[in-house]
């Protein structure tokens, strides 16, 4: 059960949760991004490319699943604007035991950094930026190869 | 033969536009050759796509290297690095 | 923040994410475990160690809260009966980045297998039986160390 | 002196309570000590705790190996390995 979504709207964890928690699986692992509320952020836009985003995340979930013989995954990103406290990504995997949940949930969120065409905008007290890429994002998507 | 060229995040404003349809000559084989060819077209195009390690790209929705092949593609996107998440 | 608690009732993992959430973090990180459906278990009753569980759930929490910088963690042992699909454990972590919460999290459910005074005994269609502890558990709590 | 002793899952069950006070003699010191002591207390105790391999504990609800002290100990208890979470 794979389950990729784009959604413009506030993420729901609790019925993502529940709905991943129905497959089964004895060990369920999640990771929410949330827009932080002590940088001096005031919103953050996140665009994206229709159709390639929706593509890549899906190929990502693929293989999460395939290596960690996942029993579901989910990845929802949040496109569009929004402000501090807001959940930009969650992502969820079940597992028959917590080492493939955990490590795959791992593997998803490190790699949607660098895999996905996703750009953050951030609105500031003094104007708006776009954000760099770091570098800690690309070892860390490295570290599954 | 007509090519949909898209832009996104600094580079679709700085070329003031998000998508375009191009029809660049049969030497532009490349993604590289087709950014030097689009830095000709326009002031806003020299801006945006100067600096070419600063970009990365797409061709037909697929993340490709800059020498990457163009040659039968429907559409390429031109953009900055990454920062999702 | 750190937040133990041993219910007899359902966790509500809606509830618990919400109030983590709160704390203002950029990046939590769940787990949660869960009484599996495939394995012919009919029930699970979980028992525990009154006073030394909480003493042990509390120590481990502020040891990954040192440790990992945490903003805040959570960490939820259901005991008493469970059915299959009922929730048995449920840890969260929050910090401003992702590994440290995803770090922190596989900790605390690796550790909380191995430290905490919890013993499972599940029943099944021909009578019941105290699950043993796995040798995958050690090692697991101990790659930590 | 009296302690307080506890037993949890299947050490509980087969002693057939779950906790109990005893006073036992002056030189037992250490839990290993108490566990061979209580072993001739009745047979039930005898079954339970034949087998150290599979015996942890705790002194003060503190985990210990089962050769620490139990000198000036309020609580002993004796339990299998853990398999929570």
């Amino acid at each position: 059960m794979i389950r990729v979504i784009l959604p413009t709207a506030p993420i729901d964890v609790a019925a993502e949760l529940a709905h991943i928690e129905g497959a089964g699986a004895g060990a369920v692992a999640s990771f929410t991004g949330l827009v932080r509320a002590d940088d001096g952020v005031l919103a953050l836009e996140l665009e994206h490319y229709p159709g390639a985003t929706d593509a890549a995340l899906l190929r990502l979930a693929q293989t999460a699943a395939e290596r960690w013989q996942l029993i579901a995954a989910t990845i929802i990103h949040r496109v569009g604007r929004m402000v501090p406290g807001d959940r930009i990504v969650f992502v969820a995997t079940a597992a028959r035991h917590r080492a493939a949940a955990l490590d795959a949930c791992a593997f998803l969120i490190d790699r949607l950094k660098t895999d996905a065409p996703f750009w953050k905008r951030e609105e500031l007290a003094d104007g708006a930026r776009w954000v760099a890429p770091r570098a800690a994002d690309d070892d860390a998507a490295r570290r599954w190869e | 033969m007509a090519l949909d060229i898209l832009y996104f995040a600094w580079v679709r404003e700085a070329v003031g536009r998000g998508a375009e349809t191009r029809d660049p000559p049969a030497d532009v084989t490349t993604v590289a050759a087709l950014i030097d060819w689009l830095r000709r077209q326009s002031a806003a195009h020299e801006a945006a796509l100067a600096d070419v390690t600063r970009l990365r790209a797409a061709v037909d929705q697929q993340f490709v290297p800059l020498d990457a092949s163009i040659i039968g593609a429907r559409e390429v996107a031109l953009f900055p690095p990454v920062t999702g998440g």
